[in-house]
C-alpha cells in the first residue's frame, strides 16, 4: 500500500469547504458548531497526512492538540447554546446575535 | 525694512486686543479694530512713503532666520503689485469693520479677532518670499474665516464653510505638495535645502516636471480665484457668510488667488505657463460667459453678485496668462476694481437683508422709493460692475481683452460677450430688487442708508472713478518683479520711473 | 490770431464740464434741491453750454486754424505695454456741427422739458439724467481717441437707459430700458471688438493716427469696418437692431426728443462719418451698410404706417431716417449724411415736442385714434407739428427735410439706380404715414377734448424749431436750384470735398423733380385715404397692417430663436451643473461607507464569510504570486 | 499515483457523510451523519498508517463529543417546527454566495496542492510508543497547555450553564 498525502490533503480541503459552506449557509447555531466540528476535522487530517509524509510522530500531535481544541469548543459552545435557548430564543438563530438584548 | 513685518503682527496684536477687549465691552472690539485698521494704513502709508525712488522694481526686503535646519526664513518682499494689493486690503478692510460688524451681538470680540486675523493672513501672503512662510499665511487666512462663516454665517452656514474649508484645503494640499517637490528637485540639483523664493526660480527643470510643479499651484490659485470648474464653494460660501466675511472675501480673498497666479505661476513656471496658456485662456472665457449666465439665473441676491465674481475673475485669468504686461496690468486693475465694486455690492446686499430679512429677488421690487440712497448706491455700482468706461472695471475688463486679443481674437470675442451677459445680470438684479412696483401693499418704513455708508460707499465710488480715469499711478505700479533676471516672460515696457503712487 | 488760441483750446473742455458739474451737482443734492432750482441750474447750464459753443463757433469759423483743427489733450489716460490712451479732445468742423446740434437742440429740449415735467417729484434726477447725457454726448462727439469716444458711447447708453426706465415704478418701463441697454450693448460688444483689433494693428486708438492714409485694406480692414459697423448699427437702431428704439417710447417725452431722435442715435453715423477712410477701405462692408439703411428705411417706413400711438410713429420714422443716413453713409455721401443728421435733428425734435404737448393736454393719451381735431384747440402746437411734419416728408423747396433728402438721393442714383428707387419709394411712404398723423391728430371730429393751456418755456422751443425745420435746410442746397454749399464746403476738411453732382446735365433736374414729387404724391395719397370724415376712424386691420405694427416680427423671432433657448437653458442650469460634481462625490462616499458598513452588522455569517473571502485571497496571492 | 481502494471507499464516505450533515433540516440525522464522518475519517487515520489517531478519533470524537451534542439535541427538544423552520432558512438563494466561496476555497486550495512534490514512498506505521515519546518529549509544554485548555473550558461551561433553570423563571 502506498502512501498518498495529497490525495489525504485533497479530501481534508473538500471537508474543509464543505464546512464552510456549513457554517456560511445555515442559521442554526447547532448546525453551525457541528460544521466547525467538520472543519477542525479536516485539519486534523491535513496534520496527519502531513506526519504520514515525513514519517513523524508531530502530525498525531497535532491532532491530539486539535481534539483536546475541539473538546473544549463544543463544551463551551454548546453550553452558551443552551443558554441562549434557555434565555429565550429558541430558534437559536445566528443572524440574530446583532440584537444585542435577549 | 522691518515695518513689513509690522504689516502682519499689526493686526494680529490688534486681534489679541480685540479678544480681550470684548470681555469688557461688546462695543470696545469695534473701536480697537477701527484703530487697528488706521494704525495699519498709517503703517502702509510709511512703508510706501520710505520707499527710495528708482531702487528697483524691488521696493522692500526684510529677512530673518526661522528654522536654519530646512531653510525656511521669515522673508518678505514687496513690489508694486504686493504694494496695491495691500491697499487694496486696507481699502476693504474699512467697510468690513465700518459698516457690517458694528451690530454683531454674540461674541463680538471673537469675531474682530478674527476679522484682524485674516486680514493679517492676507497681508501676510502678499508679502512674503519664502515659499513656507508664504504657505503659512496661507492657511492663517483660511481657518479664521472658516470659524466666522461657521459661526457668525447665515442660515446653511455649517455646509457652506465646510464646502468652502474642503476646497480651499485640498488644492492647499496639491501647493504644498507642489512646494516640496520644487525645493527636493532643487536640493538635488544644488545640495542646498532652501524655502526662498529668489533661489527657488534658478531652479532648472524639465518640461513635464515643471508642467507638473505648476499645475499644484495653478490648482490651489484656481479654485480661490475662481476657476469656472472649481468655483463651486464661492456662491455658497458668499451667500451664507455674514456681511463682513462676504466683503473680505469677494474684496480680498479672492485677489490672492490672482496674485498667487502672477507671482507663483506665471514668474515661477514661465516655460510652463506659456505651453498652459491656450488651456488657461479658454478656462478664462468660460469663466467669464458662464459665471455671467448663471449669475442672471439666480434669485438670491448674494448669489448673483457671486456668480458675477466668478464672471469677473476670470478676466483676470486671462489677462495674467495672456502673456504680456497690457494683461498682466490689465488684471491688477481689474481685481482693484473687482474688490471695490464687489465689496460695496455686498455690502448693500448685507444690508437689504438686515432689511427685508431675505435675500429673495422674488421677494423684493419697487424699493427705490422706500430706500432711495440705498437703491441709488446700488444703481451705480452694478453699473460700475457691468463695466462701464469711466470706472475702473472698464479699465482692467479693456487691457485684458487687449491683452488677449493680441494671443487670440476668438477668445477676446467671447470676453467681449461676457460683457453683454454682465449687462444683462447687472440690470437684472436692478430691475428686479429697486425699481417695479413693491409686492403686496407696499414696503413698511425701512431705514434708508445713513451718513456713515454713504460716506464709505461714496469714497469707494470715488476711487473706483479715479481708477477709471486715472489708472496710470496703478497701471505703473501693478507689473510684478521679476524674480531673476534671467527669465522674462514679460517685456518689461518702460516704466515711469517715479511715478506718483496711490 | 495767437492771441485767440489759448482761450480757444480751454473752451471744448468747458463746454463739456457745463452739463457734467450741473449733473454733478444735482445727483450729490439727491433731490433736496428746489425745483425751480433744478429746473434753472439743468437748463441753465446747457444753455450756457449752447452759448459757449455758439461763440466758439464763431471764432472757430473767423479764423479758422491752419489745419482746421484743434487738439486738446487733457490726460494721458492708459499708458502700459505699449498701448497709449489719451482723454483728449478734437475741435474740427465736424465735431463742431455735432456740437452745435447737440447743445443748440439739447437746450431747446431743456427747456421745454422745464415745462413737461413740471410737477414730477423726481424731476432732480431727471435733469441730472438729461444733463449727464448732454455731457456725455459732447464728450463723444469731442473725442480724438477711440476709446475715449467709447466713454462717451457707453456714457450716453447709461443716461438712455436710466431715462427710459425714468417711471420705474411701471415695470413694462424697466424692461422697455432693460432692453434698450441690452441691444445696443451687444453693438458696443461688437465695436469693442472693432477697437481691440485696430488697436492691436496700430498700437493706439488715437483717431487721426488710425485714419493716416495708406492704411491697409483687405480682409483686416474689412473685419474692423464690419464690427464698428455693428457697434453703429445697435446705437442707431439699425436693421438687425431696430427692435429697441420703438419700445424706448417709453420714457418721458423730452428724452424721446433729445436722446432717441435728435442726438444718441444718431451718434452710429457720425462715427462712421468721423471714421469714413475706413470704411473707404472696405467696400464689402460700404455696401452692406448701404443696403441695410434702405432696408430699415422701408421696414421702419412700412411699420410706422400702421401705428396707432403717436410717439411709436415717431420712433418708426425716427429709424426709418437714420436708414436714410445709413444709405447715405454706405453710398460714401458722409456730408448728405450728416446733413440729413442735422436737418432731421431739428424736425424730428419738434415733432416729438409737439406730440408731447398734445399727450399733456389730451390726459396722457397717446392713442392717434383716440384724439382728431385737435388743430382747432391747439393751433400753436398744430402749426409746429405740421412744419415739422412738412420737414419730415420733405415737402418740396419750403423745407428743411427736402434738402437733405435730395442730397442723399442724389448720391444713391450715383451708387445704384435700385438704391435710388428704394430711397424714393421711402420718401412716398414717409409722406405718406406722417400726413395720415397729421390729418387724424389734427383734423376732423374732435374725439378727446384738450384741456389747459401750452405753457411758454414749451412753446418757445417748439416756435424756434418750427423756424428752423423750415428753413434749416438753406445752408446747403442742390446747384440745380441754388449753388449754397456752406455745410459741405465746411466739413470739406473732415469728410474730403464734395461730391460732384450730376452737373448740368437733364438728369440732375430730372431727379430733382422726382424726388420733389414723391412726398407730395404721398400727402396727396393720405389726404384720399385718411382724409377727415365724419364717424370714427379706426387702424387697419389684415395682417399685413399687425405684421407691420408689430415691427414685422422680429421681436417675435429674436425671442423664439435667442431670448427663450438662452433662458430656457439658464433655466435647467440654474443650480449650476459644477456644482452637483462635489455632491457627485459626497454621494459615492456614502455609498461607499453605507457598503462597508454593512460588512460589520454584528452577523456571524457574514463575519464568517468575509473572513474566508479574505482567507481566499490571501492564498491566492501566496499561491500564485 | 495508484489509487488504493480502501482511501478512496473511505474516503467517499466521509465527503457523503459529511455534505449530508451540512444539508440535513434534522439535528439528530445530522448528528448521526457526523458520526459516520468521523467513523470514515477514523478508518482514514488507519490507512495513513495512524492508529493511534484512528482509535481516538472514534473514542474521543465520535463517543464523547457526538454524545455530548446528543444530549444537548435532546435537551433542546427539537420538533416539527423546527424541522420546518430549517427548511424556509435554507433556501436556494443562501446557497449561491456560500457555494462559490467554498468553490474558490476548493480551488484555491487544489491549485497550491497541485504544486506539491508527489510522493509515493510506503505507509509507514507510526504507533502509539512514537507519539507517546513525542508528546512528552518535546511538546510536553503544549501538552500542559492543553491541559490548561480543556480546564478552563470545563469551568467555563460550568459557570455558563449553572443557572439556567433559575434564570429561567419569569
Amino acid at each position: 500500500m502506498t502512501a498518498a498525502p495529497a490525495q489525504a490533503l485533497l479530501l481534508a480541503s473538500m471537508l474543509f469547504a464543505l464546512g464552510l459552506l456549513g457554517v456560511l449557509v445555515r442559521r442554526n447555531l447547532l448546525f453551525m458548531l457541528m460544521s466547525i466540528e467538520i472543519m477542525l476535522n479536516a485539519a486534523a487530517l491535513a496534520f496527519v497526512a502531513a506526519g504520514m509524509r515525513w514519517h513523524a510522530a508531530d502530525g498525531q500531535v497535532m491532532f491530539l492538540m486539535i481534539l483536546a481544541l475541539a473538546a473544549a469548543e463544543a463544551a463551551v459552545g454548546l453550553a452558551i447554546l443552551l443558554r441562549l435557548h434557555a434565555a429565550g430564543r429558541p430558534t437559536l438563530d445566528a443572524d440574530t446575535g446583532n440584537r444585542l438584548k435577549g | 525694512m522691518i515695518a513689513l513685518y509690522g504689516l502682519v503682527l499689526l493686526p494680529l496684536a490688534g486681534a489679541a486686543a480685540a479678544w480681550l477687549a470684548g470681555r469688557a465691552s461688546p462695543r470696545a472690539p469695534w473701536s480697537v479694530a477701527i484703530a487697528t485698521l488706521v494704525l495699519l494704513a498709517g503703517l502702509l502709508a510709511y512703508v510706501t512713503h520710505a520707499v527710495p525712488a528708482g531702487g528697483g522694481p524691488w521696493l522692500a526686503h526684510v529677512s530673518a532666520p526661522w528654522i536654519p535646519a530646512l531653510g525656511i526664513t521669515l522673508r518678505c518682499d514687496m513690489d508694486g503689485l504686493g504694494l496695491v494689493l495691500l491697499w487694496l486690503t486696507v481699502a476693504l478692510s474699512f467697510p468690513c469693520v465700518l459698516l457690517s460688524s458694528r451690530d454683531i451681538a454674540d461674541a463680538p470680540g471673537t469675531f474682530h479677532a478674527l476679522l484682524l486675523a485674516t486680514i493679517a493672513g492676507v497681508d501676510g501672503v502678499f508679502i512674503a518670499t519664502d515659499l513656507f512662510l508664504f504657505f503659512f499665511f496661507w492657511e492663517l487666512m483660511l481657518v479664521p474665516l472658516y470659524v466666522l462663516i461657521t459661526v457668525w454665517g447665515h442660515e446653511d452656514r455649517t455646509r457652506a464653510a465646510f464646502k468652502f474649508f474642503l476646497f480651499t484645503q485640498g488644492s492647499g494640499l496639491l501647493m504644498l505638495l507642489s512646494i516640496l517637490g520644487l525645493v527636493v528637485v532643487h536640493q538635488h540639483q544644488t545640495g542646498v535645502l532652501t524655502f526662498d523664493y529668489f533661489t527657488l526660480a534658478t531652479t532648472h527643470l524639465s518640461p513635464p516636471l515643471a508642467m507638473g510643479l505648476m499645475l499644484g499651484f495653478f490648482v490651489a490659485f484656481a479654485v480661490k480665484l475662481p476657476v469656472v470648474p472649481l468655483h463651486v464653494w464661492l456662491p455658497d460660501t458668499h451667500t451664507q457668510a455674514p456681511t463682513a466675511g462676504s466683503v473680505l472675501l469677494a474684496g480680498v480673498l479672492l485677489k490672492t488667488g490672482g496674485y498667487g497666479l502672477i507671482r507663483f505661476v506665471v514668474l515661477l513656471f514661465p516655460d510652463a505657463a506659456v505651453r498652459f496658456a491656450p488651456v488657461a485662456l479658454a478656462l478664462g472665457a468660460l469663466g467669464i460667459l458662464y459665471g455671467a449666465w448663471l449669475a442672471l439665473m439666480q434669485d438670491d441676491i448674494k448669489r448673483l453678485i457671486a456668480y458675477s465674481s466668478v464672471s469677473h475673475l476670470g478676466f483676470v485669468l486671462l489677462g495674467v496668462f495672456s502673456g504680456s504686461a497690457l494683461g498682466m496690468a490689465g488684471a491688477v486693475v481689474q481685481m482693484v476694481a473687482h474688490g471695490l465694486s464687489t465689496g460695496a455690492l455686498f455690502v448693500i446686499a448685507g444690508a437689504l437683508q438686515d432689511r427685508l430679512h431675505t435675500r429673495d429677488l422674488r421677494r423684493m421690487g419697487g424699493l427705490w422709493p422706500a430706500l432711495p440712497h440705498l437703491s441709488a448706491t446700488g444703481l451705480v455700482f452694478a453699473i460700475a460692475s457691468l463695466g462701464l468706461p469711466g470706472l475702473g472695471n472698464f479699465v482692467g475688463e479693456f487691457l485684458v481683452l487687449l491683452a488677449t486679443w493680441r494671443v487670440s481674437p476668438p477668445i477676446a470675442i467671447l470676453g467681449a460677450a461676457g460683457l453683454v451677459l454682465s449687462a444683462l445680470y447687472a440690470l437684472t438684479m436692478i430691475g428686479r430688487a429697486f425699481l417695479g412696483s413693491p409686492p403686496g401693499d407696499g414696503w413698511a418704513a425701512l431705514p434708508d442708508f445713513g451718513a456713515r455708508h454713504m460716506t464709505v460707499l461714496g469714497a469707494a465710488m470715488a476711487l473706483l472713478l479715479a481708477l477709471g480715469l486715472y489708472p496710470q499711478p496703478v497701471l505703473d505700479l501693478s507689473l510684478p518683479a521679476l524674480p531673476h533676471d534671467a527669465a522674462r516672460p514679460i517685456a518689461s515696457p518702460p516704466v515711469a520711473p517715479g511715478g506718483p503712487r496711490p | 490770431m495767437l492771441a485767440l488760441l489759448p482761450p480757444l483750446a480751454f473752451l471744448p473742455p468747458l463746454i463739456v464740464l457745463c452739463p457734467l458739474a450741473a449733473a454733478t451737482i444735482l445727483l450729490l443734492s439727491a433731490g433736496r434741491m428746489p425745483a425751480p432750482a433744478t429746473r434753472v441750474l439743468a437748463a441753465g447750464a446747457v444753455g450756457l453750454a449752447a452759448v459757449l459753443t455758439l461763440w466758439l463757433a464763431v471764432r472757430f469759423l473767423s479764423a479758422p486754424p491752419p489745419t482746421h483743427r484743434l487738439d486738446v489733450v487733457l490726460w494721458h489716460w492708459l499708458r502700459v505695454g505699449g498701448f497709449d490712451a489719451r482723454i483728449a479732445f478734437t475741435l474740427d468742423p465736424l465735431s463742431l456741427v455735432m456740437m452745435l446740434v447737440v447743445t443748440g437742440v439739447g437746450f431747446l429740449i431743456h427747456l421745454y422739458a422745464c415745462g413737461y415735467m413740471r410737477g414730477d417729484p423726481d424731476v432732480a434726477r431727471f435733469f441730472a439724467c438729461m444733463t449727464l447725457f448732454v455731457a456725455a454726448m459732447l464728450v463723444l462727439v469731442l473725442s480724438s481717441d477711440l476709446l475715449c469716444l467709447y466713454v462717451g458711447w457707453e456714457g450716453v447708453g447709461l443716461c438712455s437707459y436710466l431715462l427710459i426706465g425714468f417711471w420705474y415704478a411701471e415695470a413694462a418701463n424697466g424692461a422697455a430700458a432693460r432692453k434698450a441697454f441690452i441691444v445696443t450693448r451687444i453693438g458696443d460688444a461688437a465695436l469693442l471688438c472693432g477697437l481691440l483689433l485696430l488697436a492691436t494693428r496700430a498700437g493706439g486708438l488715437d483717431i487721426t493716427m488710425l485714419l493716416q492714409p495708406g492704411q491697409p485694406g483687405g480682409p483686416v480692414a474689412e473685419a474692423a469696418a464690419a464690427l464698428l459697423l455693428g457697434g453703429a448699427l445697435a446705437k442707431s437702431a439699425q436693421v438687425p437692431f431696430q427692435i429697441w428704439l420703438p419700445d424706448a417710447m417709453a420714457g418721458p417725452t423730452p428724452v424721446s426728443a433729445l436722446i432717441h431722435a435728435a442726438t444718441m442715435v444718431t451718434a452710429g453715423v457720425y462715427l462712421i462719418a468721423r471714421l469714413h477712410p475706413l470704411f473707404l477701405a472696405a467696400p464689402t462692408i460700404m455696401a452692406a451698410t448701404a443696403v441695410l439703411g434702405l432696408v430699415t428705411l422701408l421696414l421702419a417706413a412700412g411699420s410706422a404706417l400702421a401705428q396707432t400711438d403717436i410717439k411709436r410713429i415717431l420712433a418708426f420714422s425716427t429709424i426709418s431716417q437714420l436708414g436714410y443716413m445709413f444709405l447715405a453713409l454706405g453710398t460714401g455721401a458722409w456730408g448728405a449724411a450728416i446733413f440729413h443728421l442735422v436737418t432731421h435733428a431739428l424736425f424730428k425734435a419738434l415733432l416729438f415736442m409737439a406730440a408731447g404737448a398734445v399727450i399733456l393736454r389730451v390726459h396722457h393719451q397717446q392713442d392717434i385714434f383716440h384724439m382728431g381735431g385737435l388743430g382747432r384747440a391747439m393751433p400753436g402746437v398744430f402749426a409746429a407739428f405740421a412744419a415739422g411734419a412738412a420737414a419730415l416728408a420733405g415737402l418740396p423747396l419750403v423745407t428743411a427735410g427736402f434738402y437733405s433728402k435730395e442730397a442723399i438721393l442724389q448720391q444713391a442714383w450715383h451708387a445704384s439706380p435700385l438704391l435710388w428707387a428704394g430711397a424714393l419709394l421711402g420718401a412716398f411712404l414717409t409722406a405718406l404715414y406722417i400726413s395720415r398723423c397729421v390729418f387724424i391728430v389734427f383734423l376732423g371730429p374732435v374725439r378727446t377734448a384738450p384741456t389747459g393751456r401750452t405753457e411758454a418755456s414749451m412753446a418757445i422751443p417748439l416756435a424756434g424749431l418750427s423756424v428752423l425745420a423750415i428753413t434749416g435746410g438753406l445752408i446747403e442746397m442742390p446747384d440745380a436750384i441754388a449753388p449754397v454749399h456752406l455745410l459741405f464746403r465746411l466739413l470739406a476738411p473732415v469728410l474730403g470735398p464734395p461730391p460732384a453732382e450730376g452737373g448740368a446735365e437733364g438728369g440732375a433736374g430730372l431727379l430733382l423733380l422726382t424726388g420733389a414729387l414723391a412726398p407730395l404724391a404721398g400727402i396727396a395719397m393720405a389726404w384720399v385715404l385718411w382724409r377727415p370724415r365724419a364717424g370714427t376712424a379706426a387702424p387697419a386691420a389684415g395682417e399685413l397692417a399687425r405684421a407691420a405694427r408689430a415691427g414685422w416680427g422680429f421681436d417675435a423671432a429674436y425671442g423664439l430663436l435667442l431670448v427663450r433657448p438662452f433662458l430656457a437653458l439658464g433655466w435647467l442650469n440654474r443650480r449650476d451643473l459644477f456644482d452637483r460634481v462635489p455632491d457627485l462625490l459626497a454621494a459615492a462616499t456614502r455609498w461607499g461607507a453605507a457598503v462597508l458598513g454593512r460588512m460589520q452588522d454584528g452577523r456571524v455569517r457574514r463575519y464568517a464569510g468575509w473572513i474566508a473571502a479574505g482567507t481566499v485571497a490571501a492564498l491566492c496571492l501566496a499561491v500564485r504570486p | 499515483m495508484i489509487l488504493n481502494a480502501p482511501f478512496l471507499l473511505f474516503a467517499l464516505v466521509a465527503v457523503w457523510a459529511t455534505f449530508m450533515v451540512v444539508t440535513r433540516a434534522v439535528a439528530i440525522h445530522a448528528l448521526l451523519y457526523l458520526v459516520v464522518a468521523l467513523l470514515a475519517l477514523a478508518c482514514i487515520f488507519d490507512v495513513l498508517g495512524a492508529p493511534f489517531a484512528a482509535i481516538l478519533e472514534v473514542i474521543v470524537y465520535a463517543g464523547a463529543i457526538m454524545v455530548l451534542f446528543v444530549f444537548v439535541v435532546m435537551m433542546l427538544n427539537l420538533g416539527r417546527p423546527d424541522r420546518l423552520r430549517e427548511n424556509t432558512w435554507i433556501t436556494p438563494r443562501t446557497w449561491v454566495g456560500p457555494g462559490i466561496l467554498a468553490a474558490l476555497l476548493l480551488a484555491a486550495l487544489a491549485d497550491a496542492l497541485a504544486m506539491a512534490p508527489p510522493d509515493g514512498g510506503p505507509v509507514v506505521v507510526i504507533d502509539t510508543r512514537q507519539v507517546g515519546l513525542a508528546l512528552y518529549g518535546p511538546y510536553v509544554l503544549m501538552v500542559e497547555l492543553a491541559s490548561f485548555l480543556l480546564l478552563a473550558g470545563l469551568v467555563s461551561a460550568f459557570r455558563i450553564g449553572r443557572h439556567i433553570r433559575g434564570e429561567d423563571a419569569p
